[in-house]
């Protein structure tokens, strides 16, 4: 087994993502999935370690298999059922989170703070915005009832103090106030970069690096987030890529639509 | 711009509903014709979700028509927001996420008219839109929930968002408000003359919707007899005492996808995000000319996007069904 | 066209109730219906005048034809289901009543009251009933939630002043207090009987006397009413069956399993 | 016997499914295996209606298995009923109709039990119980509604019933609290080893009482593959992770209806409504005793029915096919 060695990694940014947070899943769970790194990241669990592991679109879609090359343009095309399980309307899709059914929401994020609140409607102010983002999809539903993996790039304008506005809720203004505010399950559980891997501090619900990836100083780390991160007291260096992890990526995205 | 005028008091709901004539009867007339059964100013419900079987057909016509002052709903917002903008047919719409899909980024249209407070777009969480339509389906006038609470998403759509402490469990609950449109447009795979719709794959929150509806057009790949819809009646998803229309339009969802007939037409697509990006109502408008007012016919729109495209489309929108 | 002569119909009691209860319905309509005399009656009234009448079946079916010799035993079997429109959930064709696309609902009774209250729950007290009857089903949804005809027969034990127990409301008290109640929409209309075709008074709701069938006295009418009946002011007599009519119903109930 | 201690608090709801392996993974056993996950004093909802798609060879496998104080939810009650009262399964029964049939008259095994007080028949509205379970499905504590309001079947259920006004129209609605059996019973005609379901014709309140349950103990017709479910994800209707036990149960509903493989065998249901009209409890206990505890197995109490009977309920049942 090789092992890539920095700087020159042998991977992109976004395969980069799509290993590690494929690793934070489990066999067995229900993920509600995004396309893009989320459904590699799935998909790529299920063809290594998790074979019972059930894929979720919120389109209305329960355990499809993708074919490598077909990715889909989003989780609302055809591309997204074939060979699943069961075909049903988004309302029932969406409330499998309500009820109780997923293990686990992954998705990726435009801009997040220091309590994992993201944003993905305004840059600016809400009425009077410097860029109007596509906004919520089911990204508020999903973060509000279940536990959340978030994988995006790690920049100082997305990894702000406070989100400009809170589409959706991770862990609100620290402590119990996600609870207080309505929403006693889930939270956000894990945020993947191209530079680490965050938890949340039991207590305060403030950021916190778990693991850096191989390479990476703390400096960097600080660098490109625009608020305190904590950092655990055992940062671990995480385990890189293999080489059989990027080639079943290169196998699912063989143009690199969402690896490149 | 408050979304509570679209809250329809019960004995109004009803009492239009029960207005129409409801009966088993044929229903099938041409997109120009339908196009007149939508009013300026309508709540207009559109089916499907983002690239997937939006009834653009009769988004077509009803742009051609020069309708205006809609208020569209949707679940997900595609290229047939910026177009309904652009054209000047809605100033408002309801809907979850709004952009052509996420491998294009985010829509320059959207940002225009949002950014300089052209229209409104009214963002609600996909869920919540969803249940909206099923208290509008179901005839009561809020659904509880769970999400959106604790969010901006939910302090900006003010009072039309409200909560309760749960009488049995005190839990907090949030309150949806019913989304009744006036009329919904829904495309289907096939449906009878009297408007019995029969939807293969994805259903999205079409039959919530069309229940939710004052009325329902139906643009259709094909018209079947209504002794084949008998054969399997609980294929039906649609009844036709729903329904005002049906048109037959085929490969009506184009330059989207209909789930089992074509997949989306993705060269199309792409000029279209081409364009836009350079100069985004400009190049919205030169598409509205060139695709939307320049064709004689729906057939005549397809023939500009091309034989070789709709082939492509077909072959892959298929391939669903191989194995 | 041959009309029967009284006392010596030639026709049962249900089939009178059957064709007197058919004419009420119209072309077009949306009719909820139970199995028995409102399902012959609703098949009656689409063959003879309504062929755009649609019925609907608590099981969950819109528009099915019935085949003659082979009547359901309940709304829930498939034969309810033959050459249907659509087979939809149970829960979501009552629904159907609640949004407003039903125009009458159809059924029979066991007993009822001058308000046109129904019970098919107790006879006796509720607590400590004589007899405990099968309950509701979907007559309670049905009378909440729309106009209502009911057919059944007139004797003095099923038709008293209050009902022992309100499974389904009628007029509940009369004047306004079906509103009052909460149910705003909807409400008794018409009892069919083998004596009369009843309505109620449009300020105090109480049952009233619109025709008599052939040959039926007021005292009859009386006799068998456990409460004071109004009588309109026109009291019209009922166009006997026809042969044609009764001829339908044959067809359809050869075995006389409803019309005995 | 207040039915509040059925109403589960949301995160005791959610954890108890969360507990649950949803992994996909195989659950094929044996009715006597299966009758193992139902514990005494569980909440069993039933799924079919009346006399079509009762779970009868499940049911057979708990009485025989002896459980006791269940309390059994179901759409409309049937012969089902009478078998669980009075071979001491069940003194709850919580429905909105209770009789073997219209064309039978009423139930004198219900009227015996009931009347002196031996078991309690809780009374809801057919929609209210359909809409409990939709409640359960959904996650949420209650479901807003217009019926059973005004009437003495609501005066009944005490505490369970609650109105409010509507903060967004000022109508007066119902409140009807969810139903989240501890386990569903529902007969389908196909499913995978994981438990993944497809149904035909009529699915009553089937699908919702599967989201609703903590888990689902599915019979089948037959077992088919999960290729065969994966051609046709729009047909499936319960999905895998709320089952936990798959058994294959050919002619399950028997004497009970399966939609399009045999309707009920009426020889049969006369001959045990003649029993329990000449006395009720004894009529009942002697088929209790002929059908349920002397046969070694399901084909046993088949064969008992008789084989004349099967074909021709079968023949019946495979009509409905017929043009």
């Amino acid at each position: 087994m090789t092992r890539h060695q920095a700087p020159h990694r042998a991977y992109t940014a976004s395969e980069l993502l799509a290993v590690m947070a494929s690793r934070l899943l489990q066999d067995g769970q229900v993920v509600f999935a995004g396309v893009g790194i989320p459904l590699l990241a799935a998909t790529l669990a299920q063809r290594n370690f998790a074979p019972h592991l059930t894929i979720l679109f919120e389109g209305g879609t329960i355990g499809p298999f993708i074919v490598p090359g077909e990715l889909p343009p989003s989780t609302n095309e055809q591309r997204c059922t074939r060979r699943s399980n069961m075909v049903l309307p988004i309302t029932d899709v969406l409330l499998l989170l309500q009820r109780g059914y997923v293990d686990v929401g992954f998705m990726g994020g435009a801009q997040i703070d220091r309590f994992g609140n993201l944003n993905s409607s305004f840059i600016g102010e809400a009425d009077n915005p410097k860029i109007r983002l596509p906004g919520t999809g089911g990204g508020n539903d999903i973060s509000s009832l279940t536990n959340m993996i978030v994988a995006m790039k790690h920049e100082k304008r997305r990894f702000v103090r406070d989100v400009d506005f809170i589409t959706s809720p991770g862990w609100i203004k620290g402590h119990r106030t996600r609870d207080r505010a309505g929403l006693p399950q889930g939270g956000m559980w894990r945020v993947v970069t191209d530079l680490a891997i965050m938890g949340f501090d039991e207590e305060t619900r403030e950021m916190k690096v778990l693991a850096m990836h191989e390479g990476v100083t703390r400096e960097e780390v600080r660098d490109n987030t625009g608020f305190a991160l904590l950092f655990d007291d055992h940062v671990a260096t995480a385990d890189p890529p293999h080489q059989e992890e990027l080639a079943v990526l290169r196998e699912l995205d063989p143009e690199r639509l969402y690896t490149a | 711009m408050k979304s509570e005028s679209l809250i329809k008091p019960y004995q109004q709901l009803r009492s239009a509903t029960l207005a129409r004539d409801r009966g088993l009867r044929e229903k099938v007339m041409s997109l120009e014709e339908a196009a007149k059964l939508v009013r300026d100013g309508d709540h207009v419900g559109i089916g499907g979700c983002t690239m997937s079987r939006t009834p653009m057909a009769m988004i077509w016509a009803l742009i051609r028509a020069r309708r205006k002052d809609l208020t569209v709903s949707r679940s997900i917002t595609s290229t047939e927001g910026d177009l309904l903008l652009a054209s000047g047919a809605s100033r408002h719409i309801i809907t979850s996420w709004f952009s052509q899909g996420i491998v294009w980024g985010v829509s320059k249209v959207m940002r225009h008219f949002t950014e300089n407070k052209l229209a409104r777009f009214e963002e609600w969480s996909h869920m919540s839109i969803g249940l909206r339509y099923r208290a509008g389906a179901m005839g009561i006038p809020f659904m509880p929930s769970r999400s959106m609470i604790g969010s901006d998403v939910s302090k900006r759509v003010g009072d039309d968002f409200k909560t309760m402490e749960c009488p049995f469990s005190g839990d907090r609950l949030v309150l949806l408000p019913a989304l009744n449109p006036d009329v919904a447009l829904i495309h289907v795979q096939r449906c009878d003359a009297y408007g019995n719709a029969q939807l293969d794959g994805l259903q999205f929150m079409d039959i919530d919707m069309a229940m939710a509806a004052n009325r329902v057009i139906l643009t259709t790949e094909r018209i079947v007899s209504n002794d084949q819809i008998r054969r399997t009646p609980d294929q039906t998803r649609i009844p036709f005492f729903t329904v005002e229309a049906v048109v037959e339009a085929p490969i009506g969802c184009a330059p989207h996808e209909c789930y089992g007939v074509y997949e989306p037409f993705f060269t199309q697509l792409d000029a279209y995000a081409e364009r836009t990006a350079k100069d985004a109502l400009q190049g919205c408008c030169d598409y509205l000319d060139e695709f939307y007012y320049g064709p004689k016919s729906w057939a005549d729109y397809l023939a500009k996007i091309g034989m070789d495209e709709v082939l492509d489309a077909c072959r892959r929108g298929r391939s669903v069904h191989n194995d």
